[in-house]
């Protein structure tokens, strides 16, 4: 914001001149994302033996033993094959396409309650165990790290294409909608009330 | 128990004595302008609420509640009555200790306090923010009884902030840079990537809401606004933008906010928010209580455009009149409609459907379940149908 | 002390702990959803509330408080902010128990419930409310140092209800009637009278503000909504109208709410709002922090129709520049307008001044002073002048 | 609401048919306004010497004896002459166009705090109190009844004239406002913070 000869004094320059140059220790403290090329990834290892141990230590209370998951906390492993269910079971192992996402977000978000708590170590150990109980690694010796992070293929990784709504759902553009007599007389098929999970006074589903 | 039509003008009527004595609301002073330097809703509207459905999930930090659309009108949601959705609980920030970095593949990674966004140039928009769940729990069949649940997961509010483009500028973006990560500085670390076409098309950065401050659990002191889009992008407690130039594929756009369909396969990057509309009233939580004349209402809104009508069925989808549509018009706000009608006691089965500025139609959702399935969770912008019986008890209902 | 203009991206920065250090809100998990059915601000914005100014009046349940423009943004004004003038207090009415009586020069005196009035045709609206009242310590010269009290006798909001006519309408209105009396349910019953041109051209019967239930301090369960005139006029908790042949001379259109001018003649029945503007930002309460790239931002209103343009000077009204108006435009609404200009500490003299539709021009005080005098006590819509020090502070002034 | 033959059942009908017959007892209730053409006085009487007994009794501790106000409470009488003055002093005496107001306002508002509490007879003779407070008559014995009350006329009655702003102000009207070199450089004339009235620890000035 320097002052230019000839200018009125309370006109605005073109560059705000606000904010502060990032640190490299600040950019650092922060930029923790990892992406499915493996940028962002740390330098660190963890094996499947190790993350085990974590995890039984920090994660099983809410995610299970086998992160089969208690009570209503997240479900992460299993349901492979069941996407097409009726009620399917969405896991990292079943669902996830990228690898990076598990470390990018145990990093972040978990343990939930203390989170940002965990060393890069512990994250490639955690990520190691929950591959391995997805029986994505078969060998609870593996060990995981930056290095052979990418190599590691999602088994539903090719299953997500871009929204094409547009397209797949073009009939839904529709420049006269029918105004009159466009159905045959409706019948009740289903009812909220009957299914009785609405809060206030009435209890919902039980917890298992 | 119905009231009929009332005893008509100049038919005999019996005094109340609510009129005939003076009331002590009539006679006493009341509340002094020194009692609530921050003002409260009557005691007599205590039943307008947020509710929160705890069988959803484990924990109520990461959860939902719900806007009782019901017992609203007009276009704006009060602060105090919109959606929360969090991760990890709400993130309780001072202002002066909050920062906004922007790094990645910009000329000059920066940092700003609050104040520095405030001396950017402002921008006011009203614009609805609907979480992509809204509705989600309704695919299978209706589940919930009533509209704060089906459909409360939508707030409109008028917004002031920076256009984002603003602070991108100021750090300079690089030719290579083509998608934003967003990421928010509550426990969950909440993070999203954002493409850069929209990002420097309408994108805000918001600090304000209806006027004031951000509430807390819409982000305060800093929020992303991104109009038309599911809310989930719209990061609350913005601590960070990082520029690159491709997707992060983060946990809540993967795991999360992907649309399974019946065939296995899965759609990303479904952002935009269908044309969709609900009839608030009547509705289960607010059934008819007279014969005779009454107001339906509801809203609707398109993260296309603007709704260019609204139509309402009386008879479940048979036949169709359009609503009048009553308030400002925005571009990716909701509009609210009426329909005034004669009631009589017969059985009603109310729908509405939106038509925006695409020619959009908001489908049946039977229609909608032809071509996704019903495991895609998000995305449900099917008609809605309610079911109003003789006494006036209105029902959520599936028909065919 | 003031910051000067920051490093510029580039030059040598120091970390913050806030940033390298994990801060506790991102580590541990905030409130859930089932803490707040209804929200409430940050506790970062405790000063951000109505104030009143105690010895203006001897009781505060005859008085007012006054909106904080100065920390507010966009054109709604929240509804928990919104100025209160009350003559008895604020009434307290269960909803279920008020009722609206029509008489006087109509076919059918009717009563009507809160019920029956829900069931007629609606309509949604944004308007100002002014007291008359609202600058009138300023007359002999500046006197409240900040805008809050200066101008903060206004707010701003979008109204559900129903149009007077409606009602009357359905009384059936006799041919000689033409003027209405207004009257609250309140201790001071408070009543008024309207022109009956006004009360069928745009005049609402109002039951929510900003989405939901009007505010007891607004007139829970119903207020009239009187677009452009004094807020005087807007009879809260609205109890009865009555419709005749001549304006009744209440007390609030007599010894109260007429201008005395200085030949000791009085203006009665001056009901529209001259066009007006404030600076909010910077004004007393709300000093300039920095130097470099600032915000100046404000709000304009017109009772006459809409706000055309806003001027700005920086230098006690020799020299103008146009200023952006941001949001929407609605008639009888405010508009918010910004400048956005570098200071590098020297004084400036803020002044804006509002043009509306009709060409209206907002006069200085003294231009106002010479037709009116300085004991109108009402309708102060002279230019403002805020004197920014070198160091930022900012001072209420008179100018000569 | 009747429903009409061949329409369609849920179009609305003209006419609301919303509300009820208000009854002649309600009305009498709440229709206790009064104009200045005496419409709406209710029959009844009160005398100045009965008026000032009930004055000194419900309305001097705020109104002062002789309605010269208490602390900021509203004064009532006095102030003739004044409002030309620099500071004019508004009162029922010596601003008041219309006698009707003073009944209207005391029956529905007086005594603050007990309002509607008052019967017609009190209303006549605390009226009739304050026009003798203010002069306006002169006789203790003076008797102020439905009959004789449109005959009072107030002093300032003809000093009120319609809103002329469009016409006295029409130089505000103005198509193209100065923008450059519009007048003198200003100089402070006037400081708020000088007079030093403003709430938040700062004090008002003292209540006389
Ligand atoms: C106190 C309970 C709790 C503990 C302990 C916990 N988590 Fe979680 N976890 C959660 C919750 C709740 C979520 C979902 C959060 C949300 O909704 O955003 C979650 C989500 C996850 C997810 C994503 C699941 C999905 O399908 O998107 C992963 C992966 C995960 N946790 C891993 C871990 C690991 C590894 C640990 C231990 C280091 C851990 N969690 C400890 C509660 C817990
Ligand atoms: C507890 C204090 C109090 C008492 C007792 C009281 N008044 Fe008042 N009076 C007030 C206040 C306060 C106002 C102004 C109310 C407002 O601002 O709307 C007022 C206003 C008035 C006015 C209008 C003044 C004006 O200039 O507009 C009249 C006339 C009046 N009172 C008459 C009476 C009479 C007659 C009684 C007794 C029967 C009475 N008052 C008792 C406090 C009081
Ligand atoms: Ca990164
Ligand atoms: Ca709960
Ligand atoms: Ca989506
Ligand atoms: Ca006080
Ligand atoms: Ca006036
Ligand atoms: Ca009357
Ligand atoms: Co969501
Ligand atoms: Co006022």
């Amino acid at each position: 914001a320097q002052q230019m000869a000839g200018r009125d004094a309370t006109r605005p320059s073109a560059k705000l001149g606000l904010g502060r140059a990032a640190t490299p220790e600040e950019i650092t403290a922060w930029d923790t994302d990892v992406r499915p090329d493996g940028r962002g990834l740390p330098v660190g290892k963890g094996t499947v033996k190790q993350g085990d141990d974590l995890f039984q230590e920090k994660c099983a209370s809410c995610h299970g033993e086998f992160g089969q998951g208690v009570g209503r906390w997240p479900v992460l492993a299993g349901g492979a094959g069941t996407l097409k269910a009726d009620r399917p079971d969405k896991t990292v192992g079943s669902f996830w396409p990228d690898l990076s996402t598990v470390f990018d977000y145990i990093k972040r978000a978990m343990p939930y309650g203390n989170a940002q708590s965990l060393t890069n170590d512990e994250v490639y150990a955690l990520t190691a165990y929950i591959l391995s109980m997805n029986d994505i690694v078969k060998d609870e010796t593996f060990e995981l790290n930056e290095k052979n992070f990418t190599s590691i293929k999602m088994p539903n990784a090719a299953a997500f294409f871009e929204d094409d709504r547009e397209t797949s759902e073009k009939h839904f553009w529709n420049k006269s909608p029918c105004m009159k007599d466009c159905r045959p007389a409706p019948k009740v098929t289903g009812r909220a009330m009957a299914i009785d999970v609405t809060p206030d006074g009435k209890s919902g589903p039980k917890v298992e | 128990a119905l009231s009929a039509i009332p005893a008509l003008a100049g038919e005999t009527a019996k005094s109340e004595a609510l009129i005939t004595d003076v009331q002590d609301w009539q006679r006493y002073l009341g509340d002094g302008v020194d009692k609530h330097p921050y003002g409260v809703p009557s005691k007599f509207e205590k039943n307008v609420i947020r509710r929160d459905v705890p069988w959803l999930t484990a924990s109520a930090e990461s959860s939902v509640n719900f806007t009782p659309l019901h017992e609203l009108d007009g276009i704006i949601t009060p602060s105090g009555l919109c959606f929360e959705r969090h991760h990890g609980g709400v993130a309780e920030i001072n202002p002066a200790d909050h920062r906004l970095m922007i790094n990645g593949l910009v000329d000059k990674p920066l940092v700003f306090t609050m104040d520095d966004i405030k001396r950017m140039p402002r921008v006011n928009k009203v614009y609805f923010l609907e979480c992509a769940a809204n509705s989600g729990m309704e695919w299978r069949g209706s589940q919930l009884n009533g509209c704060q649940f089906t459909h409360g997961m939508i707030h409109n509010v008028m917004y002031t902030g920076v256009p984002l483009k603003v602070l991108l500028d100021e750090a300079g973006l690089k030719p290579n840079a083509k998608w934003l990560m967003l990421e928010g500085a509550d426990s969950a670390g909440m993070n999203r990537s954002l493409p850069i076409e929209k990002a420097l098309n309408d994108v805000m950065i918001a600090f304000a809401m209806n006027g004031e401050a951000l509430r807390p659990e819409q982000g305060y002191p800093l929020r992303v606004v991104i109009p038309g889009w599911e809310g989930n992008l719209w990061v609350k407690w913005l601590r960070r933008i990082e520029a690159g130039d491709q997707p992060w594929q983060t946990r809540e756009e993967t795991s999360k906010y992907t649309d399974l369909l019946a065939d296995g396969n899965s759609r990303k990057h479904t952002f935009v928010m269908d044309a969709k509309s609900v009839v608030t009233n009547p509705s289960p939580q607010a059934p008819l209580k007279h014969k005779g004349r009454n107001v339906l209402s509801g809203l609707a809104w398109s993260g296309r455009g603007t709704v260019k009508r609204v139509d309402v069925s009386m008879d479940g989808g048979r036949n169709w009149q359009t609503a009048r549509i009553d308030g400002p018009v925005f571009d990716k706000s909701v509009v609210r409609f009426y329909v005034d009608f004669d009631w009589n006691g017969q059985e009603l089965m109310i729908q509405s459907r939106a038509i925006d500025s695409t020619g959009y139609v908001q489908p049946s959702k039977d229609d909608l379940r032809k071509v996704r399935g019903v495991n895609s969770i998000y995305h449900n912008n099917g008609i809605q149908t309610w079911l109003v019986r003789s006494g006036g008890e209105t029902e959520n209902v599936e028909i065919g």
